[in-house]
């Protein structure tokens, strides 16, 4: 049943593709903007080939990965920091508040003076513009132990590291796997827009390349083979998000 | 009266300026079966959790063998009302159960006998894997009552245990319990606000009023045991304690 | 109590500010690279007096708002249908999840084509990125519309569109607030993104040209800015979703 | 009537004529009402010009033959500026200490290039290859003007080709040394930076395309006698600090373009793989 | 016995394979307080889900005045056994009752009062303007009741309406609820797993078995009214139906 659904989601998907190939192959959208995908494909195929793509596509993959890690370590640690007293959260509540909206993109100019165009500054970038749900969530989810479980830990006189790693963590972990969902996507997104605004060799440097050279079947060959990365990764992280919550009442996802 | 366990000694709570407990003061012999009953919101999980240490009342003290309880102890185990809150739900059933025996350092090879005897007490033994959110509420309560026993506390503080189950269940668990104390001899503080279930269970019942909670009267009940749903509900003298705390009771809620 | 708070809130910023100006004037940091905050207060005074920021923010603020607009109404309707509509929300799922994760810059070159340098540029890239967020939000808010609400609607004798109008869409309201909330914040960022790498307008364009005119001090001041008006936004926003919503708050408040 | 044009620039001194024509009002006596739009990014001029956000782009060759080549058509309306052997204004800069003396010295080094393919990139090849080098022994990094210096300095590059008024920089504060004006050896006087414009539009506004040209003229003439005059455009046009603009030589202007300068472009092009498809230098410059 | 307003007639409710209720049949005189007994998970929800038209049955109907109920109608008004999911939390108390005149297209002008009557009936006239959440179980419970009322139904159809209010509250709100009805020679069909409740309530108790779900007895009432806490429930004859009833329900159970 399930395995039915998938197949017919991904034909759906297909049929929108053969469609947009029909019509550019009858001329009915700009060659410009919108070429056939099978010469996308064509060029996925020749870079896989020639091998021009792994390097790339690795580099790209560790960036994100490496933000985003980082981003999810140094995010439970600073939200097990800031939820744990009233004064280490007066302490950095407001900044992390005024921090949180500030569009990430704006932060690579600076990231490029200061660190230069190197990825250390990607990644730096990545973990700027994708803590914030991670952290947020681990700061909700710090705090939200439900108060009757904390009286059992009394009640039980555990001690602290006996609560924090079988009360507090666990009671935390969905939002901090929610907001790691979230990041994820935000971490690719961001390291491809710092690629093509440093030129680190990656998918953003291939599809800035295809930009400036005005070849939208290879720019749209990027694009596809980011929405395939991008689906990738969602699908690992829900694996093992299925794992570690499986406690949890399944949410109508049948 | 054997020398009390267990006491009360003109306990007072306030929250803010509202006065929620007004001079409770009341003792517990060891493996007495005593039944806390009245109305809604009159101060019974607050007494209950005065004497697991969980607050501090303004005056007055709660006293476990003697001494006054200023800290929560393993040796006074709580069933909380809201069991839907109180157990681990990313623990298994078993694994919550197990969580008593790790505080109280059990050794870990004899761990899994134990919760599973325990488990098999309260019927659950079919469902030692399940997660708590995969049990209907009158199985989670079970779960918290096995992991109070667990606990091997001196004495089990229950708060509504009962409260959420279907009638059935509902006087199926007020027998084992009974049965179980009794046999275990353990000594038990029960909540609740149903009259026929405290005077059905207790040894003896204590009446509170609302605004503030006060004791207002305090039965020994003389129904033989073991008891059972149908005769002894309808054995004159449950009627009798039943129609005397009534008029406490619905006195109070009238005004 | 308030005012200790406010101070502790400033310890961290301030001490980061006072290093940075002070490192700069011992010479530790470039100025080239880091400016400092008296030259950065300045020239964001005069940027603000001379009207430039205000007409650069107007620029991105009127552009990221347009792009949300349409994001909004593409994706609440088209979250309506597919929460309502199981099978079609299955269908779908493939491509939304292969398309969400497409990093909205990599359309620029293609959308530039078609727009060339313009308000539509920014918000065809915003809407790109808003939608999905939009649009899974709705689509699980509305799924997660419980039940028995529609149950009452129909009992009470609403038709299927009155049902929708009266029951479905308040339920989701709440849920859709936050997804709309998320939209914006990323509806700027992509703004400002475009406005980096490619449009000649907005606040990104003035931090891009002051970058690359060697005017750190600029650079940091329209950052600085940038922050507060992100910071303002959502605060205004949170007001208006609690102010509308006040019905799911006020509970949220009290639980 | 004033026909209205929107020209967009990117950050580079080669357009100060345009700046002057402007200011000295002589777009409006030859009948334009121009309005000038600085662009960060030099590669989008082309889609905005196909998008009609643009009336007028500068670029440089290798743009502007990679959007032809691709289906955007462009016409060159009239030149910018010459590199030339008596004024070079780019030039390849290695760290100080690397012992990088010879073009044979750069292969297994880093060097960074505004844009890879773009007009500092393939000349640079083509130097290599004239001195019989192969560049593909050569790692070229994608490194904006402004960081060439910092990236040198922080051992990133090893070499970097910038322009004026990176190169004095870099070269003023001891972090590189200038090795050779590679540009000027490649060829003497070619075709720098242009001004471009749709072949749609260029179709329609015969006239404009004269009086750009005449006020281009007017404003180089201008420039050559007024040069400090000249100069201070680029404080409002390019947000230069002054003392920047002050020490900054003026590039060398032209206004005419003849087919065959865009044909040295068009040869290296393909040379280097970049341009695929039959383009004819003829239709690339309007008449 | 009067001619029937309501008949069940050989309902068979099937979820998937599982026969939940098999053949049950049964009439409704006017006026009549129906009790429905049965443990846990008999069917009893889904029974009177069918009364209300929100289910169709697998085999035999629902009969309202002698035509088969194919859709809910606003003569059946139901009040739901998860009351905190069947009310609209963005409206305050009383706009969820005026949400039954709004769809029964009562005069704008008497809503307001008409309100104020049913709120003042439940003893909710002091929290009108709160909205669901901000409320105790109980309350919502009772803003339900005032819903049901307000649709002028001819026939009230509650399901275990009372299961989550303490024992006090229960009370007076039985009390009430006969009271009412009686005056208003309401007919009403009411759900319950209280044995004692049906038999303190009704006039007919229709005790279910489980699996699946049949009727196994029907039951006349004949005591007295109007029916007092105390004493109905010392009755003799009280305790011979509860008795007897009650031998059905715990066989069924122990099985
Ligand atoms: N943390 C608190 N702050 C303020 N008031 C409280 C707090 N906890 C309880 N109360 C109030 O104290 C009174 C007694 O509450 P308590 O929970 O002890 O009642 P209860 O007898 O257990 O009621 P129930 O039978 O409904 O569980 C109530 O009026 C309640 O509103
Ligand atoms: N939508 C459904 N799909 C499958 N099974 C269902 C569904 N609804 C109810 N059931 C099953 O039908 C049976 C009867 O449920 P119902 O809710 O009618 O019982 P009930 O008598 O009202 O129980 P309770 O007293 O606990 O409310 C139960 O076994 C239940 O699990
Ligand atoms: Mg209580
Ligand atoms: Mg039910």
């Amino acid at each position: 049943m399930k395995a039915a659904w998938l197949a017919a989601s991904v034909a759906f998907a297909a049929a929108l593709v053969a469609l947009w190939q029909v019509a550019a192959d009858h001329g009915l959208v700009s060659r410009v903007f919108f070429p056939a995908p099978s010469r996308a494909f064509d060029f996925l195929g020749e870079w896989a080939a020639s091998g021009e793509l792994w390097g790339p596509l690795a580099g790209t993959i560790w960036r994100t990965l490496a933000g985003w890690l980082g981003a999810t370590l140094l995010g439970v640690a600073l939200g097990a920091a800031i939820a744990s007293s009233a004064v280490t959260r007066d302490l950095f509540e407001p900044t992390v508040e005024f921090l949180r909206p500030m569009p990430s993109s704006a932060m690579i100019p600076p990231a490029i003076l200061l660190l230069g165009l190197t990825d250390g500054m990607v990644v730096a970038v990545v973990v700027f513009g994708s803590i914030w749900p991670i952290l947020l969530g681990a700061i909700h989810g710090f705090r939200s132990v439900e108060p009757r479980l904390m009286e059992l830990a009394r009640t039980l006189r555990m001690g602290r590291m006996h609560r924090l790693a079988s009360i507090a963590l666990p009671n935390a972990l969905p939002e901090i796997f929610a907001g790691m969902r979230v990041s994820l996507a935000i971490a690719l997104i961001i390291t491809v827009v710092a690629e093509m605004l440093s030129s680190r060799p990656g998918l953003g440097q291939m599809i800035l390349f295809a930009a400036r050279n005005f070849r939208s079947a290879e720019i749209f060959a990027g694009v596809f083979l980011l929405g395939a990365l991008g689906y990738f990764f969602n699908a690992v992280l829900e694996r093992a998000e299925r794992h570690f919550l499986r406690w949890r009442p399944a949410v109508g996802n049948g | 009266m054997a020398q009390p366990i267990f006491a009360f000694r003109d306990v007072s709570v306030r929250f803010g300026a509202t006065p929620i407990l007004d001079k409770v003061g009341f003792d517990v012999a060891p493996e007495e079966f005593l039944c806390l009953v009245g109305p809604s919101g009159c101060g019974k999980t607050t007494l209950l959790r005065v004497a697991a240490g969980l607050i501090r009342p303004q005056e007055g003290r709660a006293e476990f063998e003697g001494r006054a309880v200023a800290e929560p102890t393993p040796e006074l185990a709580i069933v909380f009302q809201d069991y839907s809150r109180a157990l681990l739900p990313w623990r298994t059933v078993a694994g919550n159960v197990e969580l008593a025996l790790e505080a109280r350092g059990a050794p870990r090879a004899g761990r899994a006998a134990e919760v599973k005897r325990l488990l098999g007490i309260i019927g659950l033994a079919d469902h030692a894997q399940k997660f708590p959110l995969q049990l209907s509420g009158g199985m989670q309560q079970r779960v918290q009552i096995a992991r109070a026993l667990a606990q091997r506390p001196r004495i089990l503080l229950m708060d509504e245990p009962f409260g959420s189950l279907d009638a059935m269940t509902r006087q199926a668990l007020q027998d084992e319990i009974a049965r179980l104390c009794k046999a275990e001899r353990q000594t038990v503080v029960f909540v609740t606000h149903d009259l026929e279930e405290a005077i059905y269970l207790g040894d003896r019942v204590v009446a509170l009023e609302a605004n503030p909670g006060r004791v207002v009267e305090i039965v020994e009940i003389a129904l033989p045991r073991p008891r059972d749903q149908l005769t002894t509900r309808e054995h004159p003298r449950f009627l009798e304690y039943r129609h005397r705390l009534f008029g406490h009771l619905a006195k109070k809620e009238a005004e | 109590m308030t005012l200790r708070r406010l101070l502790l809130g400033l310890v961290f910023p301030v001490a980061l500010l006072a290093a940075w100006e002070v490192s700069v004037r011992a010479g530790l940091l470039s100025e080239d690279v880091f400016s400092r905050i008296s030259r950065i207060v300045p020239a964001l005074l005069e940027g603000l007096a001379d009207g430039t920021i205000v007409a650069r923010t107007y620029e991105t603020l009127a552009a990221a708002l347009f792009g949300w607009a349409i994001a909004a109404a593409i994706g609440i309707p088209l979250g309506l249908v597919l929460g309502l509509v199981r099978p079609l929300e299955r269908l779908t799922l493939v491509t939304i999840e292969a398309l969400r994760p497409v990093p909205s810059a990599a359309l620029i070159p293609i959308v530039l084509l078609i727009f060339g340098f313009s308000l539509e540029l920014d918000a065809t890239v915003a809407a790109f990125a808003c939608l999905w967020p939009v649009l899974i939000v709705t689509t699980g808010a509305v799924r997660g519309i419980e039940p028995r609400l529609l149950e009452v609607g129909r009992a009470l004798g609403y038709g299927a569109l009155a049902r929708i109008w009266h029951f479905a869409l308040p339920a989701a309201l709440p849920g859709i607030a936050v997804g709309l909330r998320v939209a914006f914040g990323i509806a700027i960022v992509v703004a400002v993104t475009v406005e980096i790498a490619a449009n000649p307008r907005g606040l990104g364009y003035a931090m891009i040209t002051a970058q690359q005119s060697l005017r750190a001090e600029v650079m940091y001041a329209y950052l600085f800015w940038i922050g507060l008006v992100g910071w303002l936004i959502n605060v205004a926003m949170i007001r208006a979703e609690r102010h509308w919503l006040r019905w799911y708050w006020a509970a949220r408040g009290a639980a | 009537a004033q026909t209205k044009i929107t020209i967009g620039y990117t950050g580079a001194n080669t357009f100060v004529p345009a700046f002057v024509a402007k200011d000295k009002g002589f777009f409006a006596k030859n009948g334009l009402d121009v309005t000038l739009t600085r662009i960060p990014v030099g590669s989008t001029i082309p889609g905005a010009l196909m998008a009609n956000s643009l009336t007028v782009g500068t670029l440089t060759a290798p743009v502007f033959l990679a959007a032809n080549d691709n289906g955007i058509e462009l016409v060159i309306i009239a030149g910018a500026s010459l590199q030339s052997k008596a004024n070079p204004t780019a030039g390849v800069v290695a760290k100080t200490g690397s012992a990088i003396q010879k073009p044979a010295d750069f292969v297994g080094k880093k060097v960074g290039a505004p844009g890879v393919n773009g007009l500092q990139d393939i000349l640079f090849k083509k130097w290599l290859k004239n001195h019989n080098v192969d560049w593909k022994q050569v790692t070229f990094v994608d490194a904006p003007f402004p960081q060439m210096g910092a990236m040198i300095q922080g051992g990133q590059l090893d070499a970097a080709l910038p322009v004026e008024p990176f190169v004095g920089r870099i070269v003023g504060t001891k972090a590189g040394y200038l090795v050779a004006n590679y540009p000027v050896e490649v060829s003497d006087n070619y075709l720098e930076s242009f001004y471009a414009v749709s072949k749609k539009w260029a179709q329609g506004n015969a006239a404009a395309i004269k009086g750009f040209r005449a006020a281009l003229t007017e404003a180089v003439a201008f420039a050559k006698s007024n040069p400090d005059e000249a100069k201070k455009t680029q404080i409002t046009y390019l947000g230069l600090p002054p003392e920047v603009v002050a020490a900054l030589p003026l590039a060398t202007f032209t206004v005419d373009v003849q087919p065959a300068q865009v044909a040295f472009w068009l040869d290296m092009s393909r040379e280097f793989g970049l341009v695929k498809t039959a383009l004819k230098t003829d239709d690339l410059v309007a008449k």
